[in-house]
């Protein structure tokens, strides 16, 4: 029997060595969303996010709490195939740490999904909990909070449900949620991301 | 003193205000009166909006029908459209057919302010419009668009 | 009553409530212009005559008595209906019997006015009359219609009409003119009482007293001949006396052969005690001061029906057995010794024209001053003068619906009164109304712009150049013209213009309060009807189909229910946001926002006024344009408080 | 004040200017203050932040086609899950797009109406650079040309395949997309995704003035298995119209 | 020559097996037969897997060779197998992998109508799989180059 291990010669060779440099991080993202990545208009993004909302905010009768679970829930639906698409672009392999995982969402992520890099701060002392700021957001360009909605809805949360999503695949069960939102009046937009637990890979039945 | 309007779809105002000063008002009769003079100016204003040349044909020079001076190419700012026993009507086409439209109190319209007047309301407007809660025929609630709208108001003055 | 709806109703509107639902009649702007217009008859005095009336009948004067059987004498609109009277007779006799609403011909109306004495007593230019007069007029006549108003719930947009139409005439004035003919009287009737022994000696005194009347009377106005009048004797009689009916045949063949005056017979005295009577309407052109009168002291003629239909013949035997032939002569006669000398010369040659002006032709010495009036340019051609004479050929062309010719009489005499603005005003004016009357088949959009405007504004620029104390004129003359324009076919291209014009008369602050209101409402009429003759089959909105149609729908929409088909489309999912566009085609082709918006105006001004029902008909006619707007339901806004006030 | 400024019954002057636009109590005057009403320009204090401070220029940003397809499917996967049949879902995908349509038409033509919009991406206004506005288009083929090439173009960064003019009928037109960008990754369903973009033309042409109702349908050909034509039926009163504006 | 492709998902579950023969027309997909054999695989080259990350951390299976067949394997961070059994004369298909990878990524991931966790999804069989004719074209295009 031969058996041969090593490294894959496509996508990005040189990902699974050293993650912990985030500069790497940060090239991967810029190499992978300027190569391959074929790319639309953020307006369109941005008017048709908007037009989902709006419709959620009126189907729910402007109960916003049910659109904030709406959005999420839609989010998470997303990120469980994101995450595969991520992952085929990035050729990226599961995080050491919790500081590693942060800074590929924030540098690859984010800047291949949506070409924005929100920077990661806040974090807890057990390095357990960090926050994303966002400086810019194309869900939320030339968005006005209606009166009522100001204090209930949280209008980018389909960011959470995504990153809920994603990362529950790589075995990351997370807590993901707005502290708060420019839209809302608030200094700035902060998403925090809290890990519960890393969960382990499936055994087959019979196995353990 | 102005009143400007703005015009939904259905005729319907979306946004309206006075502009006057303390020596400019509106006299009372006229100032009840203002928003179905606008009104009537729809009349004129859909006639001019399919029109290949946006001129009234019929060169009068009181009266209901007003042509305007303009033979350039725009059709969005149609400059003096309508009078109303003194008061002289302007009216502004944006692309999707929202009118807007003022009633100058002193009778005439300075095309060059008020041509800018109405292109800068365009911007504000459409910044409304891009917000994905308006919708189309609502009425304008914001306060920082009337706001915005009555700093832009006071250049008529000059 | 006959429910013929006929043009005396139309103008007496506030009398029959059971019309008002009529749709507004076809050309009914020309016909009361045309009216207006009409040859004039005037009817002497006779004392004795009239004593005898006032004791029979109870009427003042037998000038009276033809007065109420003037204007659309085809009508004979009072005549009871053959079912009321079953007299197959009055069947035959009404031979012309036409709807006057639908037909104009030579002959149709003719006014009855006072004598000549009385009509030249009043002297035209000192007896003008003033935008108060008309208003207490308007005040008075509208505060009557109130209650009857209060009735009849409908708004009928007829009676608005009606109304207006009332005012067009009190505007008209009646006196005679002396930069027209048009009120000049064209036959004068001459009465004689048979049954008080009346004969040929007392005939002959009456009728040398008449044709003497230029020289007895001081101020007899040089602009009049007698010659021009048609004098026609009226003997009345009583038909149950043989002698009497004998001496009538007598005296008409003696008064022929040795006056050379025709003659007309009338059993007026005829008793008729138990005969059905008939009570007159009223007539129509008077004066304003009898208009007011008549409303204040309201009278009710009676005479017996069959005297009716005798009396209508008469006249209708006047107008078409002597008046249009004498003056077809008379047009004959003017035309070959007036106007084709001067067509002759002047019109066919242009070479001669270049040198030869209209002025230098007719010298000086045609132009009298008025001794009356000794400023300087106030000018009067004298009755026998070459240009007044082609005006009355003119006028009497107009009169017997010769527009064409009339139309180039006008357009010659307007070189000829080119520096005379009182004479050149009305020339051009008729000279409008005329082409408009005459030709409105062939006028086009271009006409319109290019001819009849131009025409318009400089008749009235030309008015606007006089006195002002003359100021009614130029309004009388702006309502003709708006009128003509908003009988066009093409309203699309006249009714802007009506508008325009009947604007300037809102600028000019020259009405009174009431009269003004009145004008808005023209002005919504003018805006209702303009609409591009393409897009004419147009949907707009009605204030008493809404309903109905929401109705229909609401009951189509049950039925598909009841069914249990299509019901699951009607819970199907819609795109609110949908833009609904009705009315596309038509889009900006109508102008029925302005209409709603004058409609509006009116109310609130009548409210001003204290006129609630009309304010109330305004409102209901400008409601369908509004209610469903979102600033009309403000609580303080106009439509809002106005609609609520009225309720 | 010297003057006093009588209000009438119809206005609340109570209601003090710059608080926003209500339109159950109609326009509130600019309260005629000697200070702000003399003095130039700042008179009002106006809040920077939010949309009135953003520029309208594109700042032609991007977002990954792969962020925008889940975005899209989901909401294609929303409506599905509250609709009934496979109609409602089209219409209510269609009814998504619309509102998008109906807000192109307007910031398309204003942003081609601004001159050298380079360096205009932080402007919060660029009004003042307008000299004169694009011409609004009133033909419905000028309209189908805009949206053929320019919102194409904005939409999917190129014109549309084809367009064409019905030969049958004077009020139906089709443009053509050989491989349309937003549903490719969605296979074998019987709804029409493409209804989205339909909603997307329907609505720019509502809003532009010309009603009409847009379908999609596949029309397969060779190497273009997602060969789609929207076709576009106007209201029959947009071509009389036409017809009648000559 | 190919013999198989065999993806497995994060739960351990078979999505996807396709047997490849001489005659084309005569390959099966899906084949039920094959459910307790995908299950030996999936033991197997999780055993192997296990083992080569043991002996060195962050060593990754990549290809294993018997006598008779070669074994192509694709791990990804969500657990995701793509598995390829093949003759020895396939010396490295990794390319391929990668090609099925994005197969899988454009005709199941993306395709957001269609269930991407087969055995969460309502009413789930053990035996529920990549069903998409366009995939298994695709698929077929890229083993049988």
């Amino acid at each position: 029997m031969n058996t041969t291990t090593g490294t894959s010669k496509t996508a990005s060779a040189a990902n699974t060595t050293s993650l912990a440099s985030s500069k790497t991080i940060k090239q991967i993202g810029e190499t992978v969303w300027k190569n391959r990545t074929v790319k639309i208009n953020a307006e369109l993004f941005t008017l048709t996010y908007g037009s989902i909302v709006s419709q959620l905010c009126q189907d729910y009768q402007r109960d916003f709490k049910k659109v904030n679970d709406q959005l999420f829930s839609m989010g998470y639906n997303i990120g469980i195939r994101l995450i595969e698409d991520f992952l085929a672009r990035t050729a990226i392999p599961r995080c050491d740490n919790f500081v590693t995982t942060s800074e590929v969402i924030s540098k690859c992520a984010f800047k291949i999904f949506l070409n924005i890099t929100p920077h990661v701060t806040n974090w807890s002392n057990t390095k357990n909990s960090f926050s994303l700021i966002f400086d810019e957001n194309p869900l939320s360009d030339f968005v006005e909070l209606p009166m009522d909605a100001s204090k209930e809805l949280w209008y980018s949360n389909i960011l959470c449900g995504v990153l809920k999503g994603a990362l529950e695949m790589v075995q990351l069960d997370c807590e993901v949620y707005f502290v708060s939102d420019v839209l809302r009046g608030n200094t700035q937009t902060e998403l925090r991301v809290k890990l519960n637990k890393v969960l382990k890979d499936e055994m087959p039945a019979g196995e353990d | 003193m102005f009143y400007f309007t703005i015009i939904g779809t259905s005729d319907n105002p979306i946004y309206e205000a006075e502009f006057t000063t303390a020596k400019n008002t509106f006299q009372p009769e006229i100032k009840e009166l203002n928003p179905y003079i606008v009104h009537s100016t729809l009349d004129i204003m859909e006639y001019l909006q399919w029109q290949r040349q946006p001129q009234l044909d019929i060169n009068t020079s009181s009266g209901g029908f007003l042509r305007s001076r303009h033979s350039t190419q725009e059709n969005s700012y149609l400059g003096k459209v309508d009078s109303f026993y003194g008061l002289a009507v302007s009216g502004f086409l944006t692309y999707g057919n929202i009118k807007f439209i003022m009633v100058h109190g002193n009778g005439t319209v300075d095309d060059t302010v008020t041509r800018s007047f109405y292109y800068e309301v365009y911007e504000l407007y459409l910044k409304t419009l891009m917000n994905p809660f308006y919708k189309v025929n609502d009425p304008i609630s914001n306060s920082a668009f009337d706001s915005k709208v009555r700093v832009l108001s006071k250049r008529l003055f000059v | 009553m006959s429910l013929q709806f006929s043009y005396e109703k139309y103008m007496n509107l506030i009398q029959y409530p059971e019309h008002w639902s009529n749709p507004i009649p076809h050309e009914i702007s020309k016909k009361v212009i045309y009216n207006t217009l009409s040859p004039c008859i005037c009817v002497q005095s006779n004392l004795e005559l009239d004593n005898h009336l006032k004791d029979m009948y109870n009427i003042d004067s037998i000038s009276m008595l033809f007065r109420y059987f003037g204007d659309y004498i085809q009508d004979r609109d009072q005549i009871p209906s053959t079912t009321d009277l079953k007299d197959p007779g009055s069947v035959s006799s009404g031979r012309h019997r036409s709807d006057s609403l639908f037909q104009r011909q030579a002959s149709e109306c003719v006014r009855f006015t006072r004598s000549l004495e009385d009509l030249i007593s009043i002297d035209s230019e000192d007896h003008i009359l003033q935008s108060t007069d008309i208003d207490s007029f308007l005040s008075q006549y509208l505060q009557n219609l109130e209650p009857i108003m209060n009735e009849n719930g409908t708004p009928s947009k007829l009676l608005k009409h009606s109304i207006y139409h009332r005012f067009f005439i009190t505007l008209s004035s009646i006196n005679l003119s002396r930069y027209h003919s048009f009120h000049h009287p064209v036959v004068a009737l001459l009465p004689l009482d048979i049954t008080k022994g009346q004969g040929y000696e007392n005939a002959r005194e009456i009728l040398i007293h008449f044709k003497n009347l230029n020289n007895t009377l001081e101020n007899f106005p040089e602009f009049i001949n007698i010659n021009d009048i048609l004098p026609v004797f009226v003997l009345c009689y009583d038909e149950n006396s043989r002698e009497q009916w004998e001496s009538v045949q007598a005296l008409t063949k003696s008064l022929k052969k040795q006056l050379f005056v025709e003659s007309v017979s009338i059993s007026l005295f005829t008793p008729h005690d138990n005969q059905k009577s008939t009570t007159l309407h009223s007539p129509i052109t008077v004066s304003l001061h009898e208009q007011v009168f008549n409303m204040s002291h309201p009278t009710s003629i009676n005479i017996p029906s069959r005297l009716l239909t005798h009396i209508y013949d008469t006249i209708s035997f006047i107008v078409e057995e002597m008046m249009i032939p004498f003056m077809h002569r008379k047009l004959v006669f003017w035309d070959e010794t007036v106007l084709q000398p001067r067509k002759s010369i002047f019109q066919s040659n242009k070479f001669f024209r270049r040198f030869i002006s209209p002025k230098s032709n007719h010298p000086i010495a045609h132009k009298v001053n008025d001794p009356q009036d000794p400023a300087e340019g106030d000018i009067m051609f004298p009755a026998s003068s070459p240009e007044f004479l082609l005006r009355k050929l003119a006028d009497w062309s107009f009169m017997l619906s010769d527009f064409k010719k009339a139309y180039s009489i006008y357009d010659l005499l307007t070189k000829d009164f080119e520096s005379y603005p009182q004479y050149l005003a009305p020339c051009l004016e008729y000279k409008t109304i005329s082409l408009l009357m005459g030709a409105q088949n062939i006028i086009t959009a271009k006409t319109i712009k290019t001819e009849v405007d131009p025409l318009m504004t400089r008749a009235i620029e030309q008015y606007k150049k006089q006195d002002e104390k003359h100021s009614l004129r130029v309004i009388h003359c702006i309502l003709t013209f708006s009128d003509l324009l908003l009988s066009l076919s093409d309203t699309w291209v006249s009714s802007p213009l009506a508008v325009n014009y009947l604007t300037y008369i809102q600028k000019s602050h020259l009405l009174g309060p009431y009269a003004t209101v009145i004008i808005l409402e023209r002005i919504a009429y003018a805006y209702e009807i303009c609409i591009d003759l393409r897009v004419n089959d147009h949907f707009l909105p009605k204030p008493d189909e809404e309903n109905k149609a929401d109705e229909s729908e609401a009951a189509e929409n049950s039925k598909k229910g009841e069914n249990g088909l299509e019901v699951d489309d009607m819970h199907e999912w819609r795109n609110e946001n949908k833009l609904i566009q009705n009315n596309l085609r038509s889009e900006g082709l109508t102008r029925f926002r302005k209409y709603s918006l004058y409609q509006l105006v009116a109310a609130k001004k009548w409210v001003e006024l204290h006129k609630r029902n009309q304010a109330k008909w305004c409102i209901y006619h400008a409601a369908p344009a509004y209610e469903k707007l979102s600033l009309s339901k403000r609580p303080d806004g106009l439509f809002h408080r106005l609609s609520m006030e009225l309720s | 004040m010297a003057e006093q400024i009588i209000n009438p019954s119809t206005t609340h002057s109570t209601k003090v200017a710059g608080q926003g636009y209500d339109y159950t109590i109609g326009p509130t005057q600019t309260l005629p203050n000697t200070s702000t009403a003399t003095t130039s320009g700042t008179g009002f204090v106006v809040p920077t932040t939010g949309i009135y401070g953003q520029s309208l220029i594109s700042k032609e940003k991007q977002v990954s086609l792969s962020a925008y397809a889940f975005l899209f499917q989901s909401i294609v996967s929303y409506h599905r899950d509250s609709s009934k049949n496979v109609q409602e879902i089209e219409r209510k995908l269609n009814s998504s797009g619309y509102t998008i349509g109906m807000r192109l038409t307007e910031i398309l033509n204003f942003r081609d109406s601004v001159p050298n919009k380079t360096g205009l991406t932080n402007m919060d206004s660029v009004a003042g650079t307008i000299t004169n506005m694009k011409r609004r288009n009133l033909k419905i083929l000028e309209t189908l040309q805009y949206i053929h090439l320019t919102v194409w173009q904005y939409l999917f960064s190129r014109p549309s395949n084809d367009l064409v003019k019905s030969s049958e009928r004077d009020n139906e037109y089709m443009i053509i997309d050989n491989e349309p960008t937003i549903s490719q990754f969605i296979q074998h369903t019987s709804v029409q995704c493409e209804s989205f973009t339909c909603g997307i033309i329907e609505g720019f042409l509502d809003m532009a003035g010309f009603p009409c109702h847009v379908t999609s349908h596949f029309v397969e050909e060779t190497g273009f298995s997602n060969r789609t034509v929207y076709l576009i039926q106007f209201d029959k009163a947009v071509v009389e119209r036409e017809n009648l504006r000559q | 020559m190919i013999y198989s492709l065999w993806i497995f998902d994060r739960h351990c579950n078979c999505i996807f097996d396709k047997e490849y023969t001489v005659n084309q027309s005569t390959s099966i997909v899906n084949s039920k037969e094959q459910q307790s054999r995908g299950k030996l695989i999936y033991g197997m080259v999780h055993s192997l897997k296990a083992m080569s990350t043991k002996i060195a951390p962050g060593n990754t299976l990549r290809t294993l060779t018997t006598g008779k067949y070669r074994i192509h394997a694709l791990f990804t961070a969500s657990n995701l197998w793509i598995v390829i059994f093949s003759d020895l004369t396939h010396h490295e298909l990794h390319e391929r992998l990668d090609k099925i990878y994005e197969l899988y990524l454009k005709y199941v991931v993306h395709n957001m109508l269609k269930p991407i966790d087969l055995r969460e999804s309502e009413n789930a069989k053990e035996s529920d799989k990549i069903t998409s004719p366009s995939f298994i074209k695709a698929v077929d295009q890229v083993l049988c180059l």
